[in-house]
């Protein structure tokens, strides 16, 4: 997540260091939390006939899960790209993933 | 996120992060109580569940419980392909 | 909640107690605020022509709550029981209510 | 949840409490204000609110409000009697 | 927010102050979020054939935050006015923006 | 609002606002990502996004950038113009 945090900065303190890392592991929960419903809410039909995931939930659990992550990868290259637009041309570099 | 971590830093980071986990879990557990309360208890002509709208709970906890343990380890595999492509981390 | 706290865990500090009495009392205005907003979405009709509850609306909400609580109760058995299976076999005791 | 906390955890985990409740009123304030915007304010051809969009709003929150109230003084019965049958305490 | 905080109490300390301001950022933040998720909702087709605003777009977007903040204050209004008349009959002065 | 703040009250209490915005910006951030998915996709026929899925994507992540953005002026105005009138803070 370099291009949201330290970039440059100079050496981090004890307290910083552990904001930090805090803060990245509740974006990797809020990006699981957030492909969670969005994967359940287009994969599960809501009359609950059965308690076991069927072949073709399965499958589209699978591949949801799959394009969630393609989605956020292409985000974040977006989001890199115009950032580097904005200072002035030179690209971003390095995917980041889960947020 | 390349940061090194000395003891204490390391101890106090994990019950830091422990507590989140915790509390992350309790909100995935109401958020699946709440889901199946929305989906399945529609009907108040009486005040207690009714044997339908109970199964219909049973099976909406089990299939979304399913459901979230498979996507855990879908999330876990494509995190880890990203990782292993030197993408970055995510974990 | 002792399911998920404690359970044979030595003596906790004060600030242990502390973060537990507070994440029990989220837990509690948690619970409150999603049965809030599901009763509210499904017992109160949209248009809005009128500020005062109806007798059909207030046995709606009453009983709706009711079931909210009585949901909540099936839920935490349930999970203790899938728990205990795993364990191996005993089942858990005793309700939890509030989440 | 049976813990004891002696003068100095009490003192601490009130004042821990009465910031999470206040933290809790602003945003069952704001969820009123955004429900009841999304359910009355759905005219843009002018910048202000019509009267037919306040009084929709008006009544919208006074039911809203008196719904809450009314859910509340049930979800307290409901936690008593569980407390009372020796179940979990919810509070 | 002198209707929620403060209001007669003798001198905060430097946590509470502090306290005090983190939490109007907050609830200043929440709100701009809200008319953000709600007016993008109203003013937004949802099949994106184009990356621009359009006019009817961002006059919609305009009106729609006007009304957000014109709604904010009538609520703050009634809620200092209930609460006055809870009081026992003065009515609450000054607006209150933001929440 | 009409607090004095030292300067230390004042490093304090800026680093607690960097890091709420900090959070607030993630979870915008996170926002847009969600909602451009659930709305651009849905087709789960194949396991990696098709072109159709992948242009819908990026014109809803500019354009609701754009709106956020107009909103984001259209509020300090305003909330500036309260301001003026001598009512609440809101900043």
């Amino acid at each position: 997540m370099s291009f949201l945090f330290g970039g440059g900065r100079p050496q981090p303190s004890s307290a910083e260091k552990i904001a930090q890392a805090e803060m990245e592991f509740e974006m990797v929960m809020d990006a699981f939390s957030r492909l969670n419903s969005s994967c359940t809410r287009k994969c599960l039909p809501t009359d609950y006939r059965e308690g076991e995931l069927n072949k073709a939930e399965s499958v589209c659990l699978d591949r949801c899960a799959a394009k969630f992550v393609e989605v956020s990868l292409k985000v974040s290259e977006k989001f890199q790209q115009d950032a580097a637009n904005a200072r002035g041309g030179q690209a971003g570099s390095g995917g980041m993933f889960g947020m | 996120m390349n940061m090194n971590f000395n003891d204490t830093e390391q101890r106090e980071l994990n019950s830091r992060l422990e507590r989140k986990q915790m509390r992350e879990m309790l909100t995935t557990y109401q958020n699946l109580l709440q889901g199946c309360f929305d989906e399945c208890i529609n009907d108040f002509s009486t005040k207690s569940i009714q044997s339908r709208e109970e199964g219909c709970l049973m099976r909406c906890l089990d299939k979304r419980q399913k459901a979230s343990e498979r996507l855990t380890a879908r999330f876990q595999e494509l995190n880890q392909q990203m990782a292993d492509k030197g993408g970055a981390p995510g974990q």
